[in-house]
């Protein structure tokens, strides 16, 4: 089987039967409760390990947080510090972390933009806006965005 | 044996007992109240209901009409007193629901909407899109876990009443999950067990519609009345029996034969209305049973359609559009999509008459009182006479409020200064169940296979019992359902073991299947006419004189039961002739 | 009509004689078009009278016939074989304790669904002579979809998080809770937030969504879910940063 | 039971979560181009001194990093519990205070400015 199980002899306060009260059982062992398996559960179905992608994206994001913080305390510390830090972004290190923060971020921003339309639904009238209308408006706005303020970096 | 002492005991948990329930618990807080059911609540078959709810609300409506229609839709069988009381608490059942919370259809001015329904005059019937029973259960259900009184056993099988000193004093009951053997001792019982459709082969009712409420009732005493008339739903899927809801017609779905003829023009529902404009009590809307008949009679004139699920009729719903489809009929696309793979809104999908309803049941008065003192039924397991010879499509959900709650009424009224209990009497009953019981688990002599019996008594009453009858065949099917009985004394229980045993439960629906069976062709046998459903070749006739009548099939033990009859209460309404053919006002 | 020998392996448990659960193969031939629910009535009719599960209604309406399938959770009766190929691994549903072979215990489920009060609180009471309270379309839309659940418990089945942390109240009876507080003629929210806004409440969801792709009543419990957290967070700050906006 | 307090932690989450999702992608990007050796000219110290320099700029840049930080925090917690750590108490300290930390060096740093 692989799987862990246990008997329930009564035990499990979450899972006591309620209303209406029973009596006891004539014999034999009782309800089986199998254990979720705690740390691996996640392989069981596709759909689990693309919400733990999901949720890992935040260490990089995180980690990046980081990096930030100290690219901003070099800024603080002076021209000769920040520029120190600008050439330390170039290590290969650096180049690996990077493309994994995007593709972490990336990834955020897609789940969470198509997460919009399930957590704000607008109705207009009788009709709901179509969802996608709604995620589609965040992609758009997200575009936009970025294109300002990779503008406003003086990209193009 | 545990013996659980409470003050009523309502067998079904389905929109008749959940309505009882509550009704029960708002009329008297102190009451204690357990509510049994073989199923969770939200599982009882009353969630199948597609179509709707018949009540007065619309101003162009009136409680005359909602009559007539039921009385005439019932070939004058129908209790006129009975069908006074219900059309008048109909409204304020209906109401009640919408008060609860019941999600019904609305109009632009936040009203609520009615649909037209087969038979019906008017549009009259209150809907949740297609889902409609399926919203009074749950409407029902959540409403019942406010009150604290309601006790509910749920899967627990009832077995046997409980009836001493010439009252019915409980129930026992086996608690599914552990095999125990229960009794319940109270001072009223209200059965709301549900239909019986699974008798046949080919039903929109579900795995556990088998009759046991009425077969209960039946054992104990109380006669069944009406049994003979069984409703054939003219649309259901040909493979699973699923329903195609009424409404599919009400909102414009037409019926054709493999000619693309609009066969119904033939029998007596014409002149033709055109497609699209459904028109009240014409064509499309006429009663079940005489839409059911005109596909028998098609079927006899080779203008079926051969599919690979047997021979149907096309039920096309195209012209309706994509947009009225999926807001008034999700369901029904849902359905013919998944099980048959037709996308209603491109294809005629085809379809069959299906057993849908019985008629019949545990007879009751208009108190929901059945003749043995304290024991109460409602909904389609009880026959109060509101149906007649042929229900009206979304009378029964009505019927189940209107009588579920008369019945708690009835039963508070009952339980008044009533003599003490005479326990050890009741115990010694209960104890006849468990050696009942006992006995199947300790049969070693079983040679006959309990599905083998069961499909010999699903076919059997398709062939004998179906949309046509003859005296030979109904004496066939008399004979064979006697000896499907006897048969049924040495079938084997395979599984001995006690929790949750199915195979247990489906060998003591069986019992009560069989029990149900007799009725309804004994019942069939001796009515020598035709009315609503019961329709017999050989007397194709209404007999007024004659049958003007209810059946009442009163159980004899092992022996042959016996048939009596009960006056039919007119009060307004003399029998006439039923016209479908649209030249009505 | 064409048939296939469709194999199947099955999870047994019966206390009365079992310590393990374990599988059980079974062959059976089956009409191409059936679900896997009528493979399982053949099975229990022509091979095995002991094998348990529940059903009723055969058309996805009444809820009794989940089960995981090939490790999802569906409903029996609305699995379709054509779109299996190879051994079908039938298991009762996750995370619920197994009274026997494919029958679950829904014990927790129903004590939570009763304790979210899922029925309507009316906002202005009023007696039935005085007719319906008034609900334009628009109004019934804004939760009709939350009223489709079927009580189903393959949304608690997918949930990993009620999986974890079992004393999580879960999709379902949160989203029925949601039904009544979108619905116009309802007056009860207060009194629910006090449940579902509580820590066993709405806030040991993580949003994995997994309720919604199982769910086959459409009801997106995901969307209910995330829409309780949005208000539930309104309604904290109006408490605790202005009270003057909020009692 | 009673109603949590969760929506302190949560509605920050969720604020920062937006947050990543707008603008994390667009600056990974420009940092990353400076890593590729190729630094926009908004990014030169004289541009990033006069932007964080400014009031609406230290908010800006403040407003991203601390709710960034927050929203990895949170959802780095329940990752760790979906894990199977189940010293949830714990793991939620030490990264509720690690996110606190950096928004304070954040702060400190801008002020600096
Ligand atoms: C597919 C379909 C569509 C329909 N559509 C409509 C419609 O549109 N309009 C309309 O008016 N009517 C309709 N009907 C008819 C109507 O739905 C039923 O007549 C009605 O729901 C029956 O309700 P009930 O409460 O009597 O029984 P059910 O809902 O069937 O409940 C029976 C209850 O009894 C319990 N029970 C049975 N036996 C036992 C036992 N031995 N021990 C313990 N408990 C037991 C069950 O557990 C269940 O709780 C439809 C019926 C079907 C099948
Ligand atoms: S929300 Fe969906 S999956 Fe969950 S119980 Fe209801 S119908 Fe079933
Ligand atoms: S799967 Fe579970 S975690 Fe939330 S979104 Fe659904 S309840
Ligand atoms: S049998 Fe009713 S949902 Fe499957």
């Amino acid at each position: 089987m692989g799987e862990e199980m246990s008997r329930n002899l009564g035990a499990g306060a979450a899972r006591e039967p309620q209303s209406p009260p029973r009596a006891g059982r004539v014999g034999g062992a009782g309800p089986l409760i199998r254990e979720v398996p705690p740390t691996t559960w996640f392989f069981r179905h596709p759909r689990y390990l693309r919400y733990m992608a999901r949720e890992i994206t935040c260490i990089f994001v995180g980690a990046y947080c980081v990096l930030l913080v100290l690219g901003l305390h070099s800024l603080a510390a002076g021209q000769p510090s920040y520029e120190a830090f600008l050439v330390a972004l170039r290590s290969p290190a650096s180049i690996i972390f990077h493309l994994l923060a995007l593709a972490a971020s990336f990834y955020h921003a897609a789940t969470w933009f198509n997460a919009t339309q399930k957590a704000m639904p607008i109705q207009l009238g009788e009709e709901f806006v179509p969802g996608n209308l709604i995620s589609g408006a965040h992609y758009v706005a997200w575009a936009a965005l970025s294109i300002v303020i990779l503008f406003l970096a003086g990209v193009f | 044996m545990e013996t659980i002492s409470t003050d009523v005991v309502i067998i079904g948990a389905g929109g008749a007992g959940l309505r009882t329930a509550i009704a029960l618990a708002e009329t008297d807080p102190k009451l204690r109240i357990a509510l049994i059911s073989k199923v969770y609540p939200m599982r009882s078959h009353t969630c199948a209901a597609e179509g709707g709810a018949a009540g007065v609300i619309k101003p162009d409506d009136s409680f005359d009409m909602h009559f007539d229609d039921t009385v005439g839709g019932g070939d004058w069988l129908s209790d006129q007193d009975c069908v006074e009381y219900f059309i008048r608490e109909a409204p304020k059942e209906l109401l009640q629901l919408e008060h609860w919370g019941c999600p019904w259809n609305r109009e632009a001015d936040g009203s609520v909407a009615v649909r037209p329904f087969g038979g019906m005059q008017k549009k009259r019937t209150w809907f949740a899109a297609d889902k409609s029973g399926f919203h009074i259960l749950h409407t029902l259900f959540q409403t019942s876990l406010q009150f604290p009184s309601i006790i509910r056993y749920d899967e627990y099988y009832a077995l046997d009443l409980l009836v001493d000193d010439g009252r019915c004093q409980g129930v026992t009951a086996m608690e599914m999950r552990s095999g125990q053997l229960r009794q319940f001792h109270a001072k009223a019982v209200i059965i709301a067990g549900g239909g019986a459709g699974r008798m046949f082969p080919f039903s929109t009712n579900g795995a556990i519609k088998t009759g046991d409420g009425m077969a209960m009732a039946y054992r104990a005493g109380a006669p069944l009345k009406d049994m003979e008339f069984v409703q054939y739903h003219p649309t259901g899927l040909p493979n699973t029996g699923s329903l195609l809801t009424e409404a599919c017609r009400g909102e414009g779905g037409i019926l054709v034969n493999k000619n693309g003829r609009r066969y119904l023009q033939d029998y007596g529902m014409g002149p033709e209305t055109p497609v699209g404009q459904p028109q009240l009590k014409t064509m499309e809307l006429g009663p079940r049973d005489r839409v059911s008949q005109a596909y028998w009679h098609e079927l006899q004139k080779g203008n079926t359609v051969t599919t690979q699920w047997g021979e149907c009729v096309m039920l096309d719903m195209r012209h309706l559009g994509e947009k009225k489809i999926n807001e008034r009929l999700p369901l029904v696309r849902e359905l013919a999509a998944s099980y048959l793979g037709v996308d209603i809104v491109k294809d005629p999908v085809p379809i069959r008459p299906v057993v849908h309803y019985m008629m019949g049941g545990i007879s009751t008065n208009t108190q929901a009182a059945t003749p043995l003192p304290g024991l109460f039924a409602a909904g389609e397991c009880a026959c109060v006479s509101l149906n007649g010879a042929n229900r009206l499509g979304s009378n029964s959900l009505v019927e189940l409020l209107v009588f579920g709650r008369r019945a708690a009424l009835s039963a508070i009224e009952h339980m008044q200064g009533l003599p003490a209990t005479n326990t050890a009497a009741l115990n010694a009953r209960a104890e006849a169940t468990q050696l009942r019981i006992r006995e199947l688990f300790s049969r070693t002599d079983g040679t006959e296979s309990m599905s083998g019996l069961r499909k010999e008594m699903m076919d059997t009453m398709e062939k004998n019992a179906g949309i046509y009858r003859t005296e030979e065949g109904l004496q066939e099917g008399v004979d064979k359902i006697d000896e499907l009985r006897e048969r049924y004394q040495r079938v084997i229980l395979t599984d001995k073991t006690n929790v949750f045993n199915t195979d247990l439960f489906q060998m003591l629906e069986l019992g009560s299947m069989l029990d149900c069976a007799t009725a309804v062709t004994v019942g069939a046998l001796a009515r020598k006419e035709s009315r609503g459903a019961h329709q017999r070749l050989d007397y194709p006739e209404r007999d007024d004189k004659n049958f003007l009548r209810h059946t009442m099939v009163y159980h004899q033990g092992q022996a042959a039961p016996r048939v009596d009859y009960l006056d039919v209460v007119i009060t307004k309404s003399p029998p006439g002739v039923r016209d479908y053919s649209g030249d009505h006002k | 009509m064409k048939e296939r020998l469709v194999q199947m392996e099955i999870l047994r448990y019966n206390p009365d004689t079992d310590t393990e659960a374990y599988f059980q193969h079974y062959e059976v031939v089956c009409q191409e078009e059936w679900v896997v629910l009528d493979a399982l009535n053949k099975i229990k009719e022509t091979i095995d009278p002991t094998l348990n599960y529940r059903w009723s209604c055969h058309m996805a309406v009444c809820g009794s016939c989940g089960m995981m399938i090939n490790g999802d959770p569906k409903l029996s009766c609305h699995t379709f074989l054509r779109d299996y190929a190879g051994v079908i691994r039938v298991e009762p549903l996750a995370h619920f304790p197994i009274e026997r072979d494919l029958v679950t215990a829904p014990d927790d489920f129903m004590e939570k669904l009763k304790r979210v009060k899922p029925y309507l609180i009316p906002k202005a009471p009023k007696p039935i002579s005085e007719g319906e309270y008034k609900q334009t379309p628009a109004q019934l839309k804004r939760y009709h979809q939350f009223t489709l659940c079927i009580n189903c418990m393959l949304c608690y089945a997918a949930c990993p998080e009620y999986g974890l942390t079992p004393k999580f109240i879960g999709p379902a009876a949160l989203s029925l809770a949601h039904r009544y507080n979108q619905d116009s003629r309802d007056g009860g929210r207060d009194e629910r937030q006090e449940i579902i806004a509580s820590k066993e409440g709405v806030w040991e969801c993580t949003f994995v969504g997994a309720c919604s792709e199982v769910c086959p009543a459409h009801v997106d419990p995901a969307s209910a879910l995330q829409q309780i957290k949005i208000a539930s967070s309104i309604d904290w700050f109006q408490e605790h940063l202005m009270p003057w906006g909020k009692k | 039971m009673a109603k949590s307090n969760k929506p302190i932690i949560w509605f920050p989450f969720a604020a920062g979560g937006t947050v990543i999702a707008f603008f994390i992608p667009v600056i990974v990007l420009l940092t990353f181009m400076a890593a590729l050796g190729y630094v926009p000219t908004g990014l030169s110290y004289d541009s990033m001194r006069a932007f964080a320099g400014s009031g609406i700029g230290k908010l800006v840049i403040f407003g991203v990093i601390a709710l960034s930080l927050w929203s990895s925090a949170h959802r780095l917690r329940c990752t760790c519990y979906d894990f199977g750590l189940r010293a949830d108490t714990l793991v939620a300290n030490v990264l509720y205070l690690a996110a606190a930390a950096g928004s304070i060096a954040t702060a400190v740093y801008l002020l600096r400015i």
